[in-house]
């Protein structure tokens, strides 16, 4: 068995120990109950709120463009300069001279798109591969599911740096890339072995046997009986997403246009100025962590509220 | 085991490498981090005055050429000897130079002797020519060295590091010239691995490759003045702030090529950052190849007068950059000031960019990642400045980003790149080195080969490098570069910076060279 | 068991002849390359094409694969261009091999040592402050990029209070014998006690950086596994049967809470290996994920080859390893 | 004086931010010595809960439990931790439904049963060894000694159930309590269970509390029948009387539903109607009455208490069912 | 109206390097053959495991059937696929045990049944199939209310109804019922079992009834199958079975299963059969039951494989001493 198998199996078990067959919308909705009380899950839903507010507010709070250096001429290489913040720039500059607050509110934004528009890619692939494996079970799952398990055994940051450094030019697009890439096997996998279970299951085998269509068996009652865990796990993989995509960019492997600006990738630049002026790296940073953690948080709690092991 | 960095054991001196020596026989090298550590352990005939760029006795006491420029003779200094023991004499001398031409097999190959090449042309029975003839040795203490025909290049090429005169029986014992391709590189031989053999003020002690770290230790039979430390280490690190972060926990005595951002830290810290003079320059590439506008000189000269130079080198370059107006800085011969000046100027790079019936040219504008250069350290903060300026006459700029190593030089040297950034560090005190590289040829970065003016250009080079004699050549150098800022400008000069060198207090005597060939020997570190 | 391990085993060539396959497709299709490595920013046409030729890189594809194959097979995986110029791949990973595994070896121990504990009384006092501190630093422990950890904890330690080294695997220019390539081992055996010394003061703050993320998880995995135990019926078996507390807890519930974290640390060799990678860039330690970020950078073909191919098999055998010590511990398994 | 007496045993489950279930509510029975007593009800009603309370085995958080359970003379509930482990397993002790879960799978079986006698006879692990193997293979285990060495994942479920079995008499209890112990087997397993569990008993005179939901089990294993509804006994008889002549419509009502082996086929089964979430809370009348067929107004408005009707039977109903009433609806056709 | 022809059921056992291999068989079903008459219940009965579910999917082509043939009408299935088998399954339903996971959580009482219905295209605009829906409800005794909630949303024994108005919805012939009571209180379970003879009654329905419990078998099917590891032992009438069961599983089965009556229990004779079901992926040779029967002869039973014999009037029995056993003399070495 390779580890891509083994990794494979925990996915499989989580995909049954959170069983929505026989849970469903009770389950839902207990989990929903609990949920509502459950501190854990209020603040990481708060932080998720926030930020996601943030992001689609930032445009009106920045106030500047956070591509201009308004502040260039107080920028000196030579004196190892950096605007330091002053009146209508609460947080000062970058090294470039952009105000550092425009480029950490717009940042929410292209964040918040780079982890979920990974998300979305490689929920999208995995799901694809999950509804092949598992509605279709054989061959074709043998097949899928062992394409899945060699990419499950090279360890995720590599696989995510190797596809980053596959194109030729560094974009917001290639970490999107590499970073769903990464998700598509866990998806999958995790995707098939819910399918699986669905597919065994009595509703499945009663719809199959009214003479219900395929399509609809899969469609109609199987996937969306299984996205529980799958949903889940995204929101986990959102935190995983927005870390990962920062990784990239501390390798060299982030995107090469930083007019716009992305916390990971102002973390990453900020490097170099770790010692001098750390104001540069703790605000992306801090950012990052405090959103990851909110995702995490939430994930966590809703795998939590989920289990039926917990419910009464 | 003694944790020898000071005490009885006597001082050490550890110098934090951005790189691992590729090996250790300078001939097959072409990269600093090799040289930084072969310079320390091996000498030419002759060596370069320190603090400066220019050449002065080492090996050879002194040295005279024929009128005509092809034949040179060394007079050798007397009593010197490999660190082996052998005798450094004239057939030493010559068996080295014999040794270079006849180079078989990948030897042959530029990715090895590469300044072989560049110097020297061809091999022994290769359709190229080469510069070299032959080599005699009437007595031991002279050797003669003939030229196939005169070159602007002697003697100042043979003190460039790859022409350190190694032992020829080291050499002939491990096996030097055997190098083999091997899977898509080369394996090197025994030599150039574990035994490298010279003559100079320090011998190689070990190479540690899990510790990645290099040892040389101080020779105590070398002809000249004693080396200051007992050990020289070098310790590779490759990423920049950490070598900083090492420097100032102690673990690290200097290092070089700091990020021009801490400078002023680090000397607030009493950190000695000695900045080298410049001997390097940037400059905005333009290719002739793909983009037609730019075939146009007034639309090269408006993007020219476009970029603001001056607010360049002060905003994102380190102390003491200067604006450039040559492709060479002015201690290289031939350096003139009385060329076409291109000051900031968008109203004019518009008008200009009107005439030529480009208002709104589109233009690919090309910058590398993942690298940073002496004259380079900031390449985005350098795109973004240019990019910026250029919009604001009303270029329509194409970014194009590509890993310095992931595409970036093989596509710009295949004269892909319309607009590019890039630059050099001068090898030795010759406008050749720089101008000549650059446009000495027409199928190159800038691509002259369609410009009508590229293969003139290119034979007014080698001309004035064939030109043994040293006053009319420095004319024809300095017409060379007022007509390449006037009627050519197939590049725009930027900048030169100088690359720094950082030490700890604790380290004297280190005497900064423009040409960053710091020799070690003088440096002793205080406890 | 045996025939187990040899079906795996048969596995493990299987994976390693098609990711060889994959992997030398995919860096051909990289970027740059090894001429450009080598070559460098002063490179004409004319080297350039010579090189290619020389290095046999103008050949098909498949005939490229097939000489690697043969001389893979001999040993030989090419040579480094780019992390360190001119030595044989396989010397590179095998050099820098143990520096990796100490560091992985360490942060794992750190891990295990903290998170089984912590996780187990945790679990015991499900919903008690210590549960509830731990669950913290768990998540923080997920949500901090492992690099920003590893820049904060040499900002602080190294450079601002100086108390640990910076960087580095040993204090650079220490004259220690080298035997085996771990340095702290090398130093115990040789008795050369400051070398080990330095060399463990050297991997404190990279370990510790690193032994985050499997802290978490092992943490969690131990926490909940815990929980799970403890409402078994088989435990209730065992209050039922009036068994001492001690007995109770070793016997029947650690032992059993165990089961899946022995599989969790196996596949935690994937996480540290990747944070191998960013943590020995910042730390500037001459391991594996420096060689793969290095050769990333530089692209080295052949580097990267051995490196990814080595990790993987690692991976794979490390995992082996596991569940075979599983099935040593699970005698549900030993019978298959 | 019976060997165990469990008087109004309550048990309330307290959860923040649930409603508090009152899972047993007022439950009181004796278990004399030698006797089998056991517990019927349907799903839910409370029969684990109150086996387990008497064990002690109920979790410490968010359940409280009042009454009282005296074994012997000592009062139970108040104990502390020591002195509970001290009587689990000695004095009393269980066997439970699902012998699959019930075991230790990563614990050889050997150790498992001999841990108790370590524990409460003193005896060192080989002597404890020894008489784990004469233990096996009086339950019934074929070849003990390699059994001992092994794994509850090598056994089948019926041996599982004996190993358990095996275990609880280890220290020779005088109380043993069963919680539907062969529920989760076939019944030709059942049969060789029930049968070895009537052995042991008859053998050891151990008390027994057979907790079921099959009334046929019940009928064939015990002295005396408490029949649980929403955790409250609403009859207690001994079998024969209980089975002849059921007076709580509830306990009717469950012998009329089961079809039964030797009733003529094809009768039209008399269930009882709704299920049990009809209830309504005890304290505010007769949790059955929704569902009673002989519901009387008052049944909704007052809670019904115990009394004690003829010999040897409690009752708690406010309009029970005739003495012969049971009888016709049994014997017609 | 059904006819089954040796029907076996294997199920592959697959491990494998890269890809799975076959490398065993549990054989669920093993050669059964049996008939069901039109309007008939049919009652199967075996200890877990013994391959009665998997009978009862096969049945109705829920899995393919390894080898033999299963008629319905007249009509072969055991080929069938696609298209022509959706159309065959508006004739033939099933009722599962769990009552929960049977039905589709995400699906309110109403969707359920529109989707049955169409699925066969018998929804003709929202007033008939109104009318429809109402009718099914009040026939298992719902009330129409029960139309717009969830299945978790009611009791065990609702939802069991629910999952049997879903499958009257297509008005089937026949109705696979795979322990359409077990999972239900007793009191709860004589109220289903009173809904599936009712609407037997009303539907004319042909019922396959598949239980572990031999009075509920009893109670509903007029003919009964005794299945053992796979196989079937013992078929007759059901009165016949009862009264006088001739296989000696059937009678260990029949003596084990209590009675609630003290009276009947103190006084019965009870069969102890030794051991426990072998496993259907490695099951004994010869006759599958010879392993526990305590009339077992060596060198006959663990020999050849006892066919299914008529022993006379429809009873049929699958062992070499059936008659010896039923007389009570142990059967003679010679056999
Ligand atoms: N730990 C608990 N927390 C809250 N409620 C509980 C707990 N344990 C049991 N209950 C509730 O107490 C009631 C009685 O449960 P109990 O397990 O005693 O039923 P039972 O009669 O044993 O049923 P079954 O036949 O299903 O085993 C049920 O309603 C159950 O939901
Ligand atoms: N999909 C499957 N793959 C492999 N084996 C299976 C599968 N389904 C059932 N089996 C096996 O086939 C045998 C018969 O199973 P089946 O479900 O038909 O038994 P059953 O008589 O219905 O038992 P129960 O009373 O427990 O429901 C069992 O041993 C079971 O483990
Ligand atoms: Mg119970
Ligand atoms: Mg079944």
């Amino acid at each position: 068995m390779l580890p891509g198998t083994r990794r494979g199996q925990r996915l499989d078990e989580l995909a049954e120990s959170t069983p929505t067959t026989t849970a469903g919308v009770s389950l839902a909705a207990s989990a929903w109950r609990r949920l509502r009380r459950n501190p854990t899950f209020l603040l990481g839903a708060g932080i998720i709120a926030a930020f996601a507010l943030l992001a689609l507010v930032s445009p009106l709070l920045a106030a500047h463009d956070p591509a201009l250096r308004l502040l260039e001429d107080q920028v000196s290489r030579a004196d190892n300069r950096i605007p330091a913040p002053q009146p209508g720039f609460p947080l000062g500059g970058d090294q470039y001279g952009r105000p550092l607050l425009s480029r950490l509110l717009i940042g929410s934004q292209q964040t918040l798109l780079v982890a979920l528009t990974a998300t979305v890619l490689g929920l999208g692939g995995g799901l694809t591969l999950g509804i092949l494996a598992g509605a279709f079970g054989g061959w074709v799952d043998t097949l899928v599911m062992r394409v899945v398990d060699v990419l499950l055994s090279v360890p995720s940051l590599l696989l995510a740096v190797s596809i980053g450094a596959l194109f030729q030019q560094q974009s917001r697009f290639t970490v999107i890339i590499a970073v769903a890439t990464v998700q598509i096997p866990v998806f999958g996998r995790l995707l098939r072995g819910t399918m699986l279970a669905q597919r065994a299951s009595d509703h499945v085998l009663a719809a199959r046997a009214l003479g219900v269509r395929e399509r609809s068996v899969v469609f109609r009652h199987m996937l969306p009986n299984a996205l529980g865990p799958v949903i889940v796990q995204a929101t986990l993989m959102l935190a995983v997403a927005i870390i990962d995509a920062a990784a990239l960019s501390f390798l060299g492997l982030g995107s090469a246009d930083t007019s716009t600006p992305e916390w990971g990738q102002m973390l990453g630049s900020a490097q170099d100025f770790f010692d001098t002026h750390p104001q540069l790296a703790f605000w992306p940073a801090g950012c990052i962590i405090v959103v990851a953690l909110g995702f995490t948080l939430v994930g966590e709690s809703l795998r939590e509220a989920l289990d039926p092991k917990k419910r009464r | 085991v003694q944790s020898q960095r000071q005490g009885d054991g006597g001082d050490t001196f550890v110098f934090g490498a951005a790189g691992a020596p590729a090996l250790f026989d300078p001939f097959y090298a072409s990269d600093g981090e090799t040289f930084r550590v072969t310079r320390q352990m091996m000498e030419g005939l002759v060596g370069f005055a320190p603090g400066t760029a220019e050449i002065e006795p080492e090996l050879a006491t002194d040295w005279e050429s024929s009128e005509d420029g092809t034949r040179w003779t060394f007079h050798l200094r007397e009593g010197v000897e490999f660190h082996d023991g052998t005798p450094f004499d004239a057939e030493a001398v010559c068996a080295n130079f014999e040794r270079w031409y006849h180079q078989t097999g990948p030897g042959r190959n530029a990715a090895l002797s590469y300044y072989w090449i560049e110097t020297f042309g061809g091999f022994a029975s290769d359709e190229r020519p080469s510069l070299y003839s032959s080599c005699e040795a009437p007595d031991a203490g002279t050797a003669v060295i003939e030229l196939t025909r005169p070159t602007s290049k002697f003697p100042d090429a043979l003190g460039l590091d790859s022409f350190s005169i190694q032992s020829p029986t080291a050499m002939e014992k491990y096996g030097a010239d055997e190098v083999r391709a091997r899977g898509s590189s080369f394996e090197y031989s025994e030599y150039a691995r574990k035994h490298p053999t010279g003559t100079g003020p320090f011998e190689f002690a070990s190479h540690d490759e899990s510790n990645q770290s290099v040892v040389l230790e101080r020779n105590e039979d070398y002809w000249g003045e004693q080396a200051g430390v007992d050990r020289l280490v070098f310790q590779v690190i490759p990423d920049e702030s950490v070598r900083k972060q090492e420097l100032l926990s102690g673990g690290i005595d200097g290092y070089d090529y700091p990020n021009p951002a801490d400078l002023a830290s680090l000397r607030e810290q009493g950190f000695d950052v000695r900045v080298r003079d410049p001997f390097n320059i940037l400059y905005m590439g333009i290719s002739q190849r793909d983009n037609p506008a730019l075939r146009d000189l007034r639309v090269r000269q408006a993007l020219a007068h476009a970029v603001d130079r001056r607010n360049l080198v002060e905003a994102n370059l380190p102390a003491g950059a200067e604006v450039a107006e040559l492709f060479y800085p002015d201690s290289v011969d031939g350096h003139v000031s009385d060329t076409a000046k291109y000051p900031h100027d968008p109203e004019r790079a518009r008008e200009l960019l009107r005439e030529a019936g480009h208002p709104n040219p589109e233009i690919e504008f090309w910058w590398p990642t993942q690298v940073t250069r002496p004259y380079m350290p900031d390449p985005r903060g350098i795109f973004n400045a240019i990019a910026g300026d250029l919009r604001e006459a009303g270029i329509r700029v194409k970014p194009v980003s590509k890993p310095w190593n992931g595409g970036y030089i093989s596509d710009v040297n295949q004269g892909k790149a319309q607009v590019f950034l890039l630059g050099w560090t001068g090898d030795y005190n010759s406008p050749d080195n720089f101008i000549g590289t650059f446009f000495g040829s027409t199928n190159n970065q800038f691509y002259t080969e369609p410009a009508p003016w590229g293969g003139e250009l290119a034979d007014r080079l080698e001309a004035a490098d064939r030109e043994p004699d040293p006053k009319s050549r420095e004319r024809m150098y300095a017409e060379i570069n007022r007509d390449l800022k006037s009627e050519y400008l197939p590049a725009v000069p930027l900048a030169h910076s100088p690359p720094a060198i950082v030490t700890s207090p604790d380290v004297e005597g280190l005497v900064p060279s423009p040409l960053t060939a710091e020799r070690f020997s003088t440096v002793r570190v205080e406890n | 068991m045996l025939r187990y391990t040899v079906r795996r085993l048969g596995q493990l060539v299987i994976v390693t002849l098609v990711l060889s396959l994959l992997l030398f497709a995919w860096l051909r299709a990289l970027p740059g390359g090894p001429v450009s490595a080598l070559l460098g920013e002063r490179a004409t046409e004319r080297s350039r094409a010579e090189l290619v030729e020389q290095l046999g890189l103008d050949q098909p594809l498949y005939v490229q694969y097939w000489r690697f194959l043969g001389r893979a097979v001999t040993g030989d995986f090419g040579v480094s261009t780019g992390v360190q110029p001119g030595t044989p791949a396989l010397e590179v990973f095998l050099q820098r091999m143990p520096a990796t595994i100490e560091l992985s070896v360490l942060a794992l121990t750190i891990a295990v040592l903290v998170g089984i504990p912590l996780g187990y009384v945790a679990g015991r006092r499900q919903g008690g402050w210590l549960d509830n501190l731990s669950i913290t630093w768990s998540l923080l422990g997920v949500a901090v990029p492992v690099f920003f950890l590893a820049f904060l904890l040499k900002y602080v330690f190294a450079i601002e209070l100086g108390l640990l080294p910076a960087s580095g695997r040993q204090e650079a220019g220490t004259n220690a014998t080298h035997a085996t390539g771990f340095y702290v081992l090398d130093g115990l055996l040789t008795r050369e006690w400051d070398a080990a010394w330095n060399a463990l003061l050297h991997l404190l703050l990279p370990a510790a950086a690193l032994s985050t993320i499997p802290f978490a998880v092992i943490f969690r995995i131990t926490r909940a596994s815990v929980l799970d135990v403890l409402e078994e019926d088989y435990v209730r078996t065992a209050r039922a049967k009036g068994l001492g507390a001690t007995v109770i807890r070793t016997r029947h519930v650690l032992r059993n809470a165990m089961l899946p974290v022995v599989t969790t640390v196996g596949l935690q060799t994937g996480a540290l290996l990747s944070g191998a990678v960013l943590t020995e860039q910042v730390f500037n330690i001459a391991g594996i994920g420096q060689a793969l970020s290095l050769g990333f950078q530089r692209q080295d073909y052949a580097v990267l080859q051995v490196v990814i191919m080595a990790t993987a098999m690692v991976y794979v055998l490390v995992n082996l390893v596991v569940d075979l010590a599983y099935a040593v511990i699970d005698p549900r398994l030993r019978t298959r | 004086m019976a060997l165990l007496e469990v008087r109004d045993l309550a048990v309330r489950f307290v959860r923040r931010g649930e409603p508090t279930v009152a899972a047993v509510d007022g439950v009181s029975f004796d278990v004399p010595a030698g006797r089998t007593v056991g517990l019927v009800g349907e799903s839910g009603c409370g029969k684990s809960v109150t086996s387990l309370a008497v064990m002690g085995l109920l979790p410490r958080d968010g359940t409280e439990v009042s009454g009282s359970v005296v074994l012997d003379g000592t009062e139970l509930l108040g104990l502390s931790r020591r002195e509970w482990d001290r009587r689990r397993g000695s004095d009393m002790s269980m066997v439970f439904q699902d012998p699959l879960t019930s075991l230790n799978p990563v614990v050889p079986l050997g150790i498992q049963v001999s841990e108790v006698m370590e524990r409460h006879r003193g005896m060192s692990r080989r002597a404890a060894t020894r008489e784990a193997e004469s233990l096996l293979d009086r339950v019934g285990i074929p070849d003990p000694r390699r059994r001992l060495r092994e794994y509850s994942h090598q056994l089948s479920g019926g041996m599982r159930q004996r190993a358990l079995i095996a275990m609880a008499l280890a220290c020779r209890p005088r109380l043993l309590i069963a919680d539907e112990p062969t529920t989760a087997l076939d019944v030709t397993i059942q049969a060789q269970i029930l049968s070895l569990l009537r052995e042991l008993v008859a053998e050891t005179g151990t008390a027994l509390v057979l907790i079921t939901h099959d009334l046929g089990v019940v009928a064939g294993m015990c002295d005396e029948v408490n029949v649980l509804y929403a955790g409250r006994i609403v009859e207690c008889a001994d079998r024969h009387a209980l089975f002849a002549a059921p007076r709580h419509p509830y306990t009717a009502g469950l012998l009329e539903s089961v079809p039964r082996l030797d009733t003529p086929r094809g009768r039209r089964l008399a269930p009882i109607s709704g299920s049990v979430e009809n209830n309504i809370p005890w304290s505010v009348g007769c949790a059955f009455s929704p569902r009673c067929a002989s519901a009387l107004p008052v049944c909704s408005e007052r809670s019904p208490v115990v009394e004690k009707v003829g010999p040897e039977r409690l009752l708690r109903c406010h309009n029970p069912l005739d003495t012969d009433v049971g009888n016709t609806e049994s014997s017609h056709d | 109206m059904v006819e089954l022809d040796e029907v076996c059921v294997h199920y592959p056992i697959r491990r494998g390097v890269v890809f799975d291999r076959t490398v065993g068989r549990v054989y669920a079903v093993d050669g059964v053959s049996l008939r069901i008459e039109r309007g008939r219940t049919y009652g199967l009965v075996g200890e877990s495991g013994c391959g009665k579910s998997t009978l009862g999917k096969a049945l109705l082509r829920l899995e393919r059937p390894t080898s033999g043939s299963i008629r319905f009408d007249g009509t072969e299935l055991s080929g069938m696929s696609g298209r022509r088998l959706r159309r065959m399954r508006r004739r033939m339903q099933m009722v599962f045990q769990d009552t929960l996971s049977s039905l589709d959580p995400r699906q309110s009482v109403e969707s359920l049944l529109v989707e049955a219905l169409r699925a066969h295209d018998l929804d003709e605009g929202s007033e008939s199939t109104g009318r429809l829906l109402r009718e099914l409800l009040s026939a298992v005794g719902l009330p129409a209310g029960a139309l717009r909630g969830y299945p978790h949303e009611f009791s065990g024994g609702q939802r069991q109804r629910i999952g049997i108005a879903r499958a009257l919805a297509v008005r089937p012939e026949l109705v696979v019922a795979d322990e359409p009571v077990s999972a239900l209180d007793v009191s709860v379970q004589a109220q289903v079992l009173n809904v599936l003879r009712d609407l037997q009654e009303r539907f004319g329905l042909t019922y396959l009834v598949i239980a572990h419990d031999l009075a509920v078998v009893r109670h509903v099917a007029d003919r009964v199958g005794v299945m053992y590891l796979g196989v079937l032992v013992e078929e007759s009438d059901s009165d016949v079975l009862y009264e006088r069961p001739m296989h000696p599983y059937t009678r260990a089965l029949l003596s084990a299963v209590p009675v609630p009556d003290p009276e009947v229990e103190d006084r019965r004779e009870r069969i102890l059969l030794p051991g426990d079901l072998p496993s259907p992926a490695a099951p004994p040779s010869g006759c599958r039951f010879h392993t526990r029967c305590p009339w077992s002869r060596p060198g006959v039973c663990d020999v050849e494989r006892p066919s299914l014999r008529d022993v006379g009037g429809g009873h049929l029995v699958a062992c070499h001493y059936a008659e010896s056993i039923e007389r009570g003399r142990p059967p003679a070495e010679s056999g």
